[in-house]
Order: structure tokens, then C-alpha cells, then sequence
């Protein structure tokens, strides 16, 4: 295993205070947790918007804090949900009067921890709400089981949540745009070759060079099976059937997509991805409003890439739209 | 039990997590995200310190360790370990020493938080099915009159056979479940670290009779 | 080889329509070239700013088209600089009236085209200027040799050109300008895995497991020599040294920097990069005005990092940090 | 020379540099970007292509070789070998066929292009180190009389030796130069990819001399 790092019980914390560094203008971190918040908190009686989970995701989920979007981020060792009093540090520093949204992504450890905290909270007097994003239609979704994972849709999720946020929305209206943007939003990915998680030392699993893992989550693990690695064209087709099919999209549905690379695929093939997308959507009559093209919800250094749709109306569609400022997405700059 | 045993089965529950961490690691690597072990010896490692300092009281001790569980394991394991030792220390006594009732109870109350949390029944393939037939047998075997040491040594046993027969089982819950059919075939790591627990139990409680 | 790529042959220009349909509100292609240029060109009688070079280093060079920055990228086949013809086709549409800036990485296939194609467009009546980029203190300068290479500093080139450029300084200005950052700017990197450009089908050089390349260039070219893996503080000291001294970096010098992934390295590991230059700075009592962290200049899925220094005075500090709207560079978010 | 063997020495390099690519391309792995073989292939297709719809006349023929690699090749070696073709041409008569002499004043002429653009010296590690001594060959063949065919044979051989010499060299010109001491040990990827170009003049001669 060869890591960019110096050990690893500090690499969270060292990459938490480089994050810092880096971005000033954007980040503090709160003192002696994993947390990240605004450097400009938003205005007293707005609502805060606090996402985390395990590190190894970046630019998820300290990236994203800043204007228009997260107001904390919370994060957890690499692959492992943050603890309870990591989430309400959180909370504390998202807090403005006006209640504060948690962005879930559905895996048991977030839910639960985020659970944890929650009920803390509330014990503080904090008023909190829960959103969980579960995009992946990957994995079959059940009542039995523990449903879908939350994977890069959340992003969506966060753009549209703190835009909300930003314009005085409530806390029940934040949850109710956050909870429409999960109803409308499914993504799938694949990975060409594994990473490692620093702890472990080894790959999460092992690949021969022609095979390739179709259907994985974001933490390192297998995916749903096994196949020959296949063409740009053919792979964005797989995910693109599946997505289409549970949004049940149809000829003149307007969507908004994300390309995104889990880590170690250059953009130079992630955008040979986007132009197969594009010839799809095409194909099918999809009104493509905008497509985010790059790194957004990653693996540490997985080789491969997801693909998201989120289905908008016009509203929805603005609120993605929207002037945000944070280290990994600004929209809305102002010339001369 | 008293607070020495209480305190040696997490000393020695530390050693054999931090023993099997690679292990429970590499359980996880084939259904999930490979950080059980990495997760769990982390926070042993906290939680036994809270032990190295009991402020006098199992009910202060437990609780130390839940919030030291709580604070570093992380992920569904730590939720579910931390929550579930919280109601244990509510429920076991304040004084240095308990009775075996006591103590059944108070795995009954962590066992039951566990479900409420997780919301896992016996056979999903997870922690639930080594913790909730242990639990019944504990209570079984207190309610029949037998001695502690004696059922944690069944326990051990036991334990370590419920935790291999996971491996058959096709995950319903956890981050397991997401791989469905291909879940089949690999042991539970938590459930594999929970008959751990057993098993040291078993250990601290025979030093005693010993 | 496993790429997410459709064919060897089309790579590059599926990836530049893909790179166009993520960003229509940026790029254009020009028809029948490997030109990207302004969606919406600068106004008459401003100075165009040009760049290129071979492709797998996005997000250079496409990705800093747009306001404040290039006016047209010139992507060549992967790791091959274009040719005079596509150079010639980016500073026609560069060219503005103002005349137009070529900002060329110190290669000799990349020098020898652009001259070409300058000496093309200046026999067509524009007004041309070079300033060539050598900034990578690895490779010993040397009259007698083919000089220091052109590696992530670059994009500060880009970015202090395309910012006088953009407030209406002339092209002598313009190029006085970026060889100012030129002459003020060192960078150095190193590789822990190596890239497989994709028509040789295999890796540029092999590694063992404990093994990693220092001092490498962005082309999957070997580096200076080859050690042991270590620390990220001693990885970072080790280019931080080089650089200092290089740029004679004294207490209280004011520089901005930039910690640039080769491609597979996770911004989680950049970021320890990232805090151990802050510690390194703080040491020597170094002004840290700015540090871009993230993928700059890319060597396909290369694992490692780069770092350059720039020394900046207000002024110069002043362009890097003003506003410019690109796909991958942003900076002057409007808010409400 | 007529316009025929000058096509035939485009066909027979195309197919040389053909089954060559991938070890040319090892070549520059070795001390620069592994593209040598793939640039030069890919040139080479396109310049045949401008081969095989003759124009009339040689200057014309060797313009449109020098625009295909020009506008294809890209690198180092597509700058040196496009700018160098068309001072070829320049040199070279309109007219179908061309005196020895005149052919030898059309190399010198794309050697001298070479040398300007790239400013490379004998020893650089370069293509300069195979044509700068062939030039010089070629013409004091020429000026003694000997025939092109038995020059080409000559220098067939001598272009793959001086080509094999630049392993010794270190590289002061190009992307190797970078690598300085490191660059030792390795064949030039252009000197040896221009030795085959006179072996492919060679056998387009033998054809007609046969
Ligand atoms: N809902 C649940 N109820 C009970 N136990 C669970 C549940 N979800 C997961 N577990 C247990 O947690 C273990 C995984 O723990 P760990 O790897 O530390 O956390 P994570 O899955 O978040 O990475 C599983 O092996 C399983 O035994
Ligand atoms: N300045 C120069 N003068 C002469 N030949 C050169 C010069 N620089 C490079 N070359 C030749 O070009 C060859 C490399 O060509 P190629 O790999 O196609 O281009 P690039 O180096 O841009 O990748 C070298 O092996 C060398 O023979
Ligand atoms: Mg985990
Ligand atoms: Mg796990
Ligand atoms: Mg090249
Ligand atoms: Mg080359």
C-alpha cells in the first residue's frame, strides 16, 4: 500500500486541518472534533444544513461547505460513520435558531449515529430534521432489508437543501425540497479496479485485469457482480437503462446529471462518459439541463465512475442552478 | 460479578479484538467496507482506559465504557455497542458488585436496545444472532440456578458456532444487504467479535473460580 | 489497460464533445479541430491567451477556458503536443484583434509546434506573442540542454495572463506579465504509481511495492531518480527544499502555492500534503497568501502529487485571487 | 529518383515504422512518453495516403507527405520531420524525376530545417546523430560519383549503427534530456526510427536496381 500520508490514525485529522488551510475563506474547524463549518456562518434564523459520513469521499463532504450548501460537515475515519458527538459538534455549529436538516446517506452506521445525535440534540433543545438519500438503484430495495445506499445524489441533495436554506426557507420546507430531490433522483456506479483502505492495507477486493465490479457503493465494496470490462458506450448504457428505468423516464423529461469519478479515472475518460450520456439522452429524447462533469462523491482512489439523474422542473432545476460558494462547487461568478 | 471481573473481560475482550483485527478486517473486506476490526479495537482501546480508572460502581464503569465506545468505534457497530452499553449501565446496579440476575439483565437491556436500534431479527446475519439466543440461554441459566462462570462457558462455545453459522445466511440487514445472494458463504464479522465478548467473559469469570 | 474509453483512436475528441456538453455555457469546439475556445469570446480588441499541449492532464487545458483565463485550448493526442495546424485553428479563435499570447510548457515537440504555428498565424497578419513555461525545478538548467520542463505552474501562468488580458492590457503587457510569474514560480513532483497512456497499452515505467519516482514530469516520463516510498512530511520537505531554494525563498516572502494531484491521489491525502506544507511555511516563516488544492495538471490515473511556489507581490497576488469562470477553476462567487 | 521510388520509399518506411511501433514506443518508455512508434505510425498512414494520388511531380508529392506529417504526427518528431519535409520540397525539383545530386541537396536541405528548429548537435542523443552524418555520407557519395542505390546500402547499415551508438549517449535535446545521467543506456526512439528511413530508401532502390 503506498498512501500520500504519514500515519494512519492522523490522516483524517492532518487532511481535516489541509483542508483548512487550503480553504480559509471558507472553513473552520470546530475545536477537538472532525468537523468542519462555515469560516461566515449564515444569518441568525436561517436553517442549517449539516452532511457527513466516513472519510475517503472528497471533495464529500467538507467541500461542500460554504455558501449555498453544508453549513458542517462531519467526518468519520475513512469508510466509518462519525460517532454521535462528532454529529452533534455538528449540529451545534450549524445551528442558527432556524433548526438544522442532517443529510443521511442510507447505510445502518449513518443512520444510526446520525440517530444518536439527533436524539442529543433534541435533548438540547436544537430543532432537527432527517433527509436520507437513497439513490443507488444498484441494490434492489426491500422493506426487509436496509433498502438502497445514499451515494453521489447526495450532492443534489445538498445543493438543493442549502439553496433552500439560503432564501429563508423553513426547516419542514427544506426537508420537504430534500426529500423531493431524493424522490427524483437515482444513480448507479462501477468500479475498474478497487482501493485500499489505509487500516486495512490491502485492496477491498481484487480484480484480474479484465474484470470489473458493476454495481458498487462507496466504501470499497463489491458491487452487485462481476463482469468483463466493457466499452464507455456499453457501460454508460448499463447505468443508464437502470437509472432511467426507476425514474421511469420518458421522451421530454428534463434532467439534471452527474458524471463522477470515484477517484482515479481522469477526467479525460470521465468525459468520454459524458459524451456517451449525452448521445443516450439524446436517444431517448431527455431534455439534459445540466451535467456535472467530474470528482464529487469519491472511493479514495477507486478506479470508475457513477452516473446520477435527477429529474427537475423548472424550479428544481434553478435551485441546482444556483449561486453556491464552496471549495469543490461555485456557481454564480460575478466578472469584472 | 464484581467491578475487577466487570473490568477484566473488557481488558480481556481488548486483547482478543485487538488479536483478531485483522481477521475481523478482512470478514469485513468480503461483505463490507473492511473496517470492523480497525473500528472495534479502536474503541477497546479507549474503552479499557475508562476501565483502568473506575470511579467505584459498575454502573459508572459501564456507562464510561459506553461513552467510550460511542465516541470512537463509529460506524453501525459503534452505534449499536454504544447505545446498547448505555441501557446496560442504566441497568445494571450503582454498587462494586452485582448479582447474576443483575447482570443477565442488564445484557437483556443492552440486547434489547440493539434490536430497537438496528431493528435486525435472529437470522439477518448480524451481531443479533450470536447476542439474542446468548441472551436467552443467560437468562435460562441464571433463572435455572446456575453458576455464572458455568454458563459463559457454554456461552463461549456457543457463540463461536452461532457466529460461524452466519456464514450460510444471505444479509438482511447492515451494509451486507446490499450485496444480496453474494452475502452468502462469509461469517459476520460482528457477530463473529460478538461471541469474542462471550468468550472473554468466559475467561474473566474462570480466573475467578479458577 | 483498463480505461473507460471507447477506442484509443477517439479518445481525445470523444472526450472534447463530452467536455462541451458539460459545459456548454463555457466551450465550443471548432469544427473539424482539437480546439476548445470561449463560448462567449472576449470583447474586440483584447488580448487572446492560447495554451495546449497533449491531452491527459485535465483538466488543463480545456478546463481553464473561459473568463479570466484561455480563450482557446489545444489538445493534442494523449501525452503528444498538437500540431501546428490545431494550434494555428486555437489562435484564430483566440484572436480577438488585440493580438494573442501562446503560453507553451518548455517541451521541445510542444515549443517547436507553437513556433510553427506562430510563424503560420503571423504570415496571416495576428499579432502573436510566447511565453514558455519552465517551471519544474527537478530537471537541472542548463543553456546546453532543452532547459526545465513546464509542469503545474502553468495554470498560474494562465491565470495571471488571462487577468490582464481580461482587464485590457496590451499584449507586450500581457506577456510581461506572465513572464513575471514565470520568473517567480517553482514546482517539483513525484509519483507513486505510474500512468498508461492508452495507445502504448501498458505502464510508462514499473514500480515495486515499496518503490516510488521523485522529481517526474506530467508525461508518465520517469523522474530523476527512483526511492523508497516515505512520509507524506518527508515528501513534501523534500520538494519544499528544492523549491526554496530554487526561488530563494528568505522569511517573510510572500508566495501562493499549489498542491496538485497527478491524477489517483485522493484530495484526502493532498490535504495532509496541504497541512504539511502550512507546517513547513510557519517554519521558515513563509507568507502563505493563497493554496489551490485539487487536480491542476494531471498525468492520466498517475498516482502522486506536484507543488509549486509562486512568489507574489500585491499586485501579482491581486490576479491570482480575482475572479475567472472556467470548468475547473472558479473564484468571485456572486452571492443572493 | 523518380516519383515512383520516391513513393515506394514512403510506402516501405510506412510498413517499417508499422512494425515497429510498439518497439519504438518502448523505446521512448524507456526515456521519454512512450509515443514515438504511435506518433510516427500515425503520421505515416495519412502520408502515404498523400502518396498514393500523385499529383505530378515530386515537390508536390513530398508537400503533401510534409502536410500529413505536419498536421498529424504532433510531438518533437512531427514538428522536426513536417518542417523539414517542406524545405525538402522546396529544394526538390517540380518535375517527376530528380538528378542524385538534386535529391541530395533536398536532404541537406530538410537536415539544415532540422537543425535550425531543434537545435540539436552531433552526440545529443537525437535524429540529428543518424542524418547528420548520413547527409554528409550522401553527399560525398554523390560528389564521387557513386551511385544512389549503392550509397543507400551504405547508409542502410551505417543510419542502424549510429542509431544503436546514441545508447551510450547521454541526452541533451528533447524530452530524454530531462533525465540526464538516466537517459544513458537506451537507443534514441528518432535515431533509430530514422535509420529505418534509410532503409526503407535502400530497398525502394534495390526494387529498381533489381
Ligand atoms: N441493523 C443492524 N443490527 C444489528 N447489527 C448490525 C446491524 N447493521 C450492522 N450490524 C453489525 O455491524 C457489523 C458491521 O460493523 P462495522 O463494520 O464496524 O460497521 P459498518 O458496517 O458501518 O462499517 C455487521 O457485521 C453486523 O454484525
Ligand atoms: N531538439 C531536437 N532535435 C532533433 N531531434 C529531436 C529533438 N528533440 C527530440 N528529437 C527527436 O524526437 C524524438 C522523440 O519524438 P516523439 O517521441 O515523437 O516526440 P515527443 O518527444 O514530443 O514525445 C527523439 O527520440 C529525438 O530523436
Ligand atoms: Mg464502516
Ligand atoms: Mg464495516
Ligand atoms: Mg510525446
Ligand atoms: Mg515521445
Amino acid at each position: 500500500m503506498k498512501k500520500l500520508i504519514n500515519s494512519i490514525d492522523h490522516v483524517v485529522d492532518e487532511a481535516l486541518d489541509g483542508m483548512v488551510l487550503a480553504f480559509p475563506q471558507y472553513l473552520v474547524r470546530v475545536p477537538d472534533t472532525h468537523v468542519l463549518a462555515r469560516a461566515v456562518p449564515k444569518a441568525q434564523g436561517k436553517v442549517g444544513i449539516v452532511s457527513g459520513g466516513g472519510s475517503g469521499h472528497e471533495p464529500a463532504h467538507g467541500g461542500y461547505v460554504g455558501y449555498g450548501m453544508l453549513d458542517a460537515a462531519v467526518a468519520g475515519e475513512v469508510f466509518t460513520s462519525p460517532t454521535p458527538d462528532q454529529v452533534l459538534a455538528g449540529i451545534k455549529a450549524a445551528d442558527h435558531g432556524g433548526g438544522v436538516l442532517l443529510v443521511v446517506k442510507n447505510y445502518t452506521g449513518d443512520v444510526m449515529n446520525f440517530d444518536i445525535a439527533r436524539e442529543m440534540a433534541e435533548a438540547e433543545g436544537i430543532q432537527t430534521g432527517t433527509v436520507t438519500v437513497n439513490d443507488d438503484v444498484a441494490v434492489e430495495d426491500s422493506l426487509y432489508t436496509s433498502g438502497r445506499r445514499g451515494i453521489a445524489g447526495t450532492v443534489f441533495v445538498h445543493k438543493v437543501a442549502g439553496a433552500l436554506a439560503e432564501l429563508g426557507a423553513s426547516l419542514e420546507e427544506v426537508a420537504a425540497g430534500a426529500n423531493a430531490v431524493i424522490a427524483n433522483v437515482a444513480s448507479m456506479g462501477f468500479a475498474l479496479e478497487p482501493c485500499t483502505v489505509p487500516a486495512a492495507g490491502k485492496p477491498t477486493f481484487e480484480l484480474a485485469g479484465d474484470e470489473m465490479e458493476m454495481g458498487i457503493g462507496i466504501h470499497g465494496e463489491p458491487g452487485t457482480h462481476r463482469m468483463k470490462v466493457e466499452a464507455a458506450s456499453e457501460l454508460t448504457r448499463h447505468l443508464f437503462v437502470k437509472i432511467a428505468a426507476d425514474l421511469e423516464l420518458v421522451a421530454g423529461t428534463r434532467v439534471v446529471a452527474m458524471v463522477n469519478g470515484m477517484g482515479a479515472t481522469p477526467l479525460l475518460e470521465l468525459a468520454v462518459m459524458a459524451n456517451e450520456l449525452g448521445r443516450l439522452a439524446a436517444a431517448e429524447g431527455l431534455a439534459l439541463e445540466q451535467v456535472f462533469l467530474g470528482e464529487f462523491m469519491t472511493s479514495l482512489e477507486m478506479a470508475g465512475a457513477s452516473l446520477t439523474l435527477l429529474r427537475v422542473d423548472e424550479r428544481r432545476l434553478e435551485l441546482i442552478g444556483s449561486s453556491c460558494d464552496t471549495p469543490a462547487l461555485r456557481q454564480g461568478v460575478k466578472f469584472g | 460479578m464484581d467491578e475487577a471481573e466487570f473490568c477484566r473481560l473488557w481488558h480481556l475482550f481488548q486483547e482478543v479484538i485487538d488479536g483478531n483485527k485483522e481477521y475481523l478486517n478482512s470478514l469485513d473486506a468480503a461483505i463490507g467496507d473492511a473496517d470492523h476490526g480497525t473500528n472495534m479495537a479502536r474503541g477497546m482501546e479507549k474503552a479499557v482506559a475508562a476501565c483502568d480508572q473506575p470511579e467505584g460502581g459498575l454502573r459508572v464503569t459501564a456507562k464510561a465504557i459506553a461513552m467510550a465506545m460511542l465516541s470512537t468505534v463509529g460506524g453501525a457497530s459503534g452505534a449499536l455497542w454504544g447505545s446498547g452499553l448505555l441501557k446496560f449501565a442504566a441497568a445494571i446496579p450503582e454498587a462494586v458488585a452485582c448479582s447474576d440476575r443483575e447482570f443477565a439483565g442488564a445484557v437483556d437491556a443492552f440486547v434489547s436496545s440493539i434490536r430497537d436500534r438496528g431493528k435486525a431479527n435472529l437470522g439477518d446475519k448480524t451481531m443479533v444472532d450470536v447476542f439474542l439466543p446468548a441472551r436467552d440461554r443467560l437468562i435460562a441459566g441464571v433463572e435455572a440456578g446456575e453458576a455464572l462462570p458455568a454458563i459463559a462457558e457454554v456461552l463461549a462455545e456457543a457463540t463461536a458456532a452461532w457466529a460461524l453459522e452466519t456464514k450460510d445466511l444471505i444479509a438482511l440487514k447492515g451494509r451486507a444487504a446490499y450485496l444480496g445472494e453474494r452475502s452468502r458463504g462469509h461469517v459476520d464479522p460482528g457477530a463473529f467479535s460478538s461471541s469474542l465478548w462471550f468468550l472473554s467473559l468466559s475467561r474473566a469469570l474462570a480466573e475467578r473460580s479458577g
